[in-house]
């Protein structure tokens, strides 16, 4: 697996000596996610952490897995590769994973949000959408 | 495109430091000749104590004070176990340093964690500035400083300084403090033989003749 | 070569949707250390993004930086800005070669002049010019020809930006970078050797989108080149607890802990190894076990040698040192026995006193 | 012949050896010696802390023994060495000095001040330039054969004296004995009672001794001079008598720097080792007690202390001997503050009690014995120096206080057992 940032989240056993290995960075983060949740709730400011940016080591991984963990959404979109869009089990704070085509990672961001903006239909969609059924109904129409 | 902070660092540790080391080493030497060729005259009263065994455990024993006097100047007494005892740590066992040690005579030995070394170094530091102080104010120490002093003091605390910010990158590029650093090492290094730095080494040997002028008369020291 | 913008025309032709569009912004501004805050910005930059032509002139050099950003091959994010750029010239990558490719390269400084990119790699040599020529034209000739009509230079690759190995002592060739030769031009340095895919991709997508970025005080990008290794090293609570590999085979080594003692560069080297990471994302050289040599750094070639602890000295100073103790001892016995012959004087010139010559006779 | 400043510089450059070298190398001008000088510590005047005392040896070693010294001093930037340095460091080297060896204990870096002071006076009074009482001292000494001139009949009334006191014969000049008794003028002078004293634990001990006419003055005013010259003179009386005489041992009596002067510089001043041991008398006490050749009876139940003359203790090494002898005699014994090894000076030592000019800062250097002694309130202050005795005495009645001073030497006599 070569997936950028998280190879060890996905082979580290518990006994790997390197899934031990931490920056310290995992804490810090859990409280700037922290603030932007109560945030959230308080004025509905929207953050989005880039963890592309953020020095991490294996051990730092396992922290921000276990404190997170998995909840009731997990969508995949299928655009130009594939990407996961996927509640915590802390209702508000999403995690989306963007991969290619060849399944390699591109960026990862934690989202602090109701609803991640990837997975509402975009206008610019909608209207090429509209175009695409009505151009569908016509061809139906002349078929009957 | 020239990276001056790089650049200075390089020519830190290559001429500069081959400069440094020269008159260091070779002015140490001298010095220490300039001691021992002067020789001295057997003594032909016969002994009473082990002269020998007696210098020998002076040059150890005189490194503790004797008691009641550390309150008549306690500044240079406190002050100066903290200063040389943080440079000691500061200097001995930061690993980078050891790999020098190791570099140099292959001999290597553990290194301790920042914490400690960065506490020695403040403190060091703060010493030093409090042994400064002491030099303007106290009336014995203020009668006794020259020039030579003050160089020493902000010779020797320069490294301190410029390493604990180089490691912490308080302020400035890192590489050029880093460059500064050793730079100031290499000044040390320089004015060591020239001035009275020379007691890092000679202490050893004025402390071993008292401790055998003494035993041999069978008297402490 | 078309001016116009170009990327909404090639998501229709491929048929992108604007979600996908917007997954690349989120990426892109990821891949240029950008805030998220800023993907709806970088999303109306792309749209409004012109074509340029690019010329990629490739001088004294190993094609390691070509060979770094083909790592990086379709269909990603970085084929995406290839898409969106128009690279004339390129040696290793063109499929005409002689007199064609020249002409392709004169085609397009002609067209797009004073529009196109120059991007560069490899060191460019001044002792005798004639030490790297392409199709007879001097290294030196070709880059001033090109440069002249360029919008912005790349400097791809230490060698390129600084000189690199060319320049390693004692440098045969007089080989330097770029920004030794041409003056009046917007250089960005994006060194490393090779250079990170992602960075090189990242840094011709933000010129490309928000033009030259912040630059550091040799020319490199702040976003990727702002903080050192060492900093961002996950190693790095090694080295605070003083923790260090002796050796590549002892238990330092295995238990991953701080390579300075092996020679590690990472204090002053300024990259995004650390962040980024190599072979998209998978390990950089601590991680592998190895100290970083500290590529990204003008003259790193020169550094003292590249297993050397950066604290230790980087010259043959032992033989200073053993010269100095010899010396220092022939002269300390000389000056000693100077002063040994004055006691001597000394003695011989001793008056021997009785008690009555105590007193001066004034 | 006299005195002239090339010929002080001369000696000093004859004193100058590698321990000087190593001692001026290491100083690194901290000062702590300042506060273990009786003369610092007592007027707080930082021209007197000992290390600058030295300031001018310090020039001449390193203008004329180091190689960098020299360089600067061709440069110019160092004075040389003049006569006016010598006149301008005559007080510090001989008023405010009694080489008591306090700072020398204490020196961080290890650097024995006192013996550099010795040195220094050296080249001092080979220069001429010191203080007038020791030059007639050394001329009575050289001449009469005592510093305090002729004692030849002093020394006979007093034996005679103590023949009449005790019932034992003391014999002149009589070969083939074991011991050979040699007193310091004061003792002469002022304390003749020791003469009983040693005959009495003498011949209780069953030792042969004898003192003899040609030499009988234990001091050395070559010493406190600093002259070399002056010193092997009188030493080589001492060692010629003892060796005519045949004698094993050498007493070397309560005197400070009579024991430094035969004992440690004796042999390097004449250039050989003795015929004989030199011992000083409280050892060879505390040896005859360990040998059970010296009994006593009876205790002495005032409150005593022991006053360590510096040259004997601190600088001479006998430091358990007087306190086990001490202990013998005394039912209550008590020690005073910096007692034994670092005991302040009585400040009269090293020619400092002779020198007029220095009365007022031996004075004031008494202040520190005072405390010392307040503090413990004896009733009897023993010691082992006639000459820490004078001063003692005449101190105390100059400040109105009433202990009294005696010899051990003598205490030690008061309670011999005469059954035995």
């Amino acid at each position: 697996m070569d997936n950028r940032h998280s190879y060890c989240a996905t082979t580290s056993k518990p006994d790997d000596v390197l899934s031990f290995v931490a920056t310290g960075n995992a804490a810090p983060l859990l409280h700037e996610i922290k603030h932007a949740l109560s945030k959230l709730l308080d004025s509905g400011v929207e953050h989005i952490i880039d963890l592309g940016a953020i020095p991490f080591g294996p051990g730092d991984e396992r922290i921000l897995d276990d404190v997170l963990g998995d909840g009731e959404v997990s969508a995949t979109l299928t655009i130009m590769g594939e990407s996961h869009v996927r509640e915590t089990k802390i209702p508000g704070v999403w995690r989306v994973d963007h991969l290619d085509e060849k399944g390699q990672f591109q960026s990862r961001f934690i989202e602090i949000t109701f609803m991640p903006d990837i997975l509402k239909t975009q206008r610019e969609d909608a209207v090429q959408g509209l175009e695409t059924l009505a151009g569908r109904l016509d061809t139906l129409k002349g078929n009957s | 495109m020239n990276n001056q902070a790089f650049d200075l660092l390089m020519w830190a540790r290559g001429p500069a430091f081959d400069i440094a080391l020269m008159i260091f080493a070779g002015g140490i030497v001298l010095r220490i000749v300039e001691i021992f060729v002067l020789g001295r005259k057997k003594d032909l009263a016969p002994a009473k104590g082990n002269p020998v065994a007696q210098g020998l455990k002076t040059i150890f024993s005189r490194s503790v004070p004797r008691e009641g006097l550390v309150k008549f100047a306690p500044i240079t007494y406190i002050g100066g176990y903290i200063f040389h005892i943080g440079f000691f740590i500061a200097f001995f066992f930061f690993a980078p340093h050891i790999a020098l040690f190791t570099d140099a005579f292959g001999v290597s030995w553990p290194s301790t964690g920042r914490v400690i070394v960065e506490s020695a170094t403040a403190l060091a530091l703060l010493a030093l500035i409090a042994l400064i102080y002491s030099r303007f104010t106290d009336p014995v120490r203020k009668a006794l400083t020259t020039f030579d002093d003050y160089l020493v003091l902000v010779l020797s605390g320069l490294p301190l300084l410029t390493g604990y910010i180089a490691v912490n990158k308080l302020f400035g590029d890192p590489t050029m403090m880093m460059a500064f650093h050793i730079l100031s090492v290499e000044a040390l290094m320089i004015a060591f033989p020239f001035t009275k730095l020379m007691h890092a080494f000679s202490f050893a040997i004025s402390r071993y003749y008292n401790g055998a002028i003494q035993g041999r008369k069978g008297a402490e020291s | 070569m078309s001016n116009k913008a170009m990327l909404p025309e090639l998501m229709k032709t491929h048929g992108i949707s604007r979600r996908a569009f917007m997954k690349y912004c989120a990426s892109l501004a990821s891949v240029m250390a950008l805030s998220p805050a800023m993907v709806p910005r970088i999303a109306e930059a792309l749209e409004n993004a012109r074509r340029p032509s690019v010329i990629w002139l490739s001088f004294q050099e190993c094609t390691g930086c070509t060979e770094s950003i083909l790592r990086s091959h379709s269909p990603t994010i970085e084929d995406l800005i290839f898409n969106a750029i128009s690279l004339d010239y390129h040696h290793t990558l063109q499929a005409a070669s002689g007199h064609a490719a020249e002409a392709a390269r004169e085609q397009a400084m002609k067209e797009n002049y004073g529009k196109y990119i120059l991007v560069v790699d490899g060191s460019i040599p001044i002792k005798d010019p004639g030490y790297s020529c392409i199709a007879g034209i001097s290294n030196l000739d070709m880059l001033k020809e090109t440069a002249a009509g360029a919008a912005a230079i790349v400097s791809v690759g230490t060698c390129a930006a600084y000189g690199g190995i060319g320049h390693a002592d004692p440098n045969p060739t007089g080989a330097v970078g770029v920004s030794e030769i041409i003056k009046d031009k917007p250089i960005i340095n994006v060194p490393g050797c090779p250079p990170i895919p992602v960075v090189m991709t990242g840094v011709l997508a933000h010129f490309l989108t928000f033009g030259i970025p912040d630059l550091d005080e040799l020319g490199r990008p702040k976003a990727f080149y702002g903080e050192s290794i060492h900093d961002r090293c996950y190693r790095r609570p090694f080295y605070d607890k003083g923790m260090f590999a002796e050796n590549f085979d002892d238990e330092g080594a295995r238990g991953g802990w701080c390579l300075y003692k092996l020679g590690c560069k990472g204090p002053i080297t300024k990259s995004a190894c650390a962040t980024i990471k190599w072979n998209n994302g998978v390990s950089f050289p601590i991680e592998a076990g190895h100290p970083c040599l500290g590529c990204t750094e003008p003259d790193f070639w020169d550094n003292g040698g590249f297993y050397k602890p950066l604290s230790v000295p980087a010259g043959d100073y032992r033989k200073a040192g053993v010269a100095a103790v010899a010396g220092g001892a022939a002269i300390g016995v000389a000056s000693a026995l100077m002063s040994k012959a004055k006691k001597a004087k000394a003695a011989k010139a001793h008056e021997t006193v009785d008690a009555h010559d105590l007193e001066k006779s004034s | 012949m006299s005195a002239t400043f090339e010929r002080g510089l001369n000696a000093l450059r004859e004193q100058i050896d590698a321990p000087v070298a190593s001692f001026f190398t290491s100083c690194v001008n901290c000062g702590l010696c300042a506060e273990a000088c009786i003369f610092y510590r007592a007027t707080e005047d930082p021209k007197y802390i000992p290390i600058k005392k030295l300031d001018l040896m310090r020039r001449v070693w390193s203008r004329e023994f180091t190689l960098f010294g020299w360089i600067a001093g061709a440069l110019g930037l160092v004075k040389p060495v003049t006569d006016k340095d010598f006149s301008d460091w005559e007080t510090l080297v001989y008023d405010s000095c009694t080489m008591c060896g306090r700072c020398t204990l204490v020196c961080p870096v290890g650097n024995d001040i006192t013996m550099m002071i010795r040195k220094m006076r050296e080249g001092m009074s080979a220069a001429g330039h010191a203080p007038v009482e020791l030059i007639a001292a050394a001329g009575r000494h050289a001449d009469l054969g005592s510093p305090m001139g002729e004692l030849h009949p002093a020394l006979h009334a007093q034996v005679k004296h103590a023949i009449k006191d005790t019932g034992i014969e003391i014999e002149f000049d009589k070969p083939g004995v074991d011991y050979m008794v040699i007193l310091s003028a004061q003792e002469i002078a002022e304390f003749p009672d020791v003469l009983g004293a040693m005959a009495k634990i003498f011949k209780k001990a069953g030792l042969t001794w004898t003192i003899s006419n040609e030499a009988f003055e234990a001091t050395n005013v070559g010493i406190q001079l600093g002259n070399r010259d002056v010193a092997r003179v009188l030493v080589q009386r001492v060692v010629d008598a003892a060796e005519k005489l045949g004698v094993k041992y050498v007493i070397s009596p309560e005197c400070g720097h009579a024991y430094q002067a035969l004992r440690w510089e004796g042999p390097n001043l004449i250039g050989r080792s003795y015929k004989f041991e030199v011992i000083h008398i409280i050892e060879l006490l505390d040896k005859l007690r360990a040998e059970g050749k010296l009994k006593t009876k009876g205790k002495n139940t005032q409150k005593l202390t022991f006053h360590d003359p510096c040259q004997i203790n601190r600088r001479g090494g006998i430091n358990g001997e007087p306190r086990r002898l001490m202990n013998m005699v005394a039912e209550n014994f008590v020690e005073t503050d910096d007692a034994g090894t670092m005991n302040w000076c009585c400040g009269g030592g090293g020619g400092v009690g002779s020198n007029e000019r220095a009365e007022g800062l031996r004075h004031a250097a008494f202040k520190l014995k005072k405390i010392q002694l307040e503090k413990v309130e004896p009733e009897v202050i023993v010691t082992m120096c006639a000459y820490c005795h004078h001063t003692l005495d005449n101190v105390l009645e100059e400040f109105n206080m009433d202990q009294e001073v005696m010899g051990l030497t003598e205490l030690v006599a008061e309670y011999l057992d005469d059954d035995v």
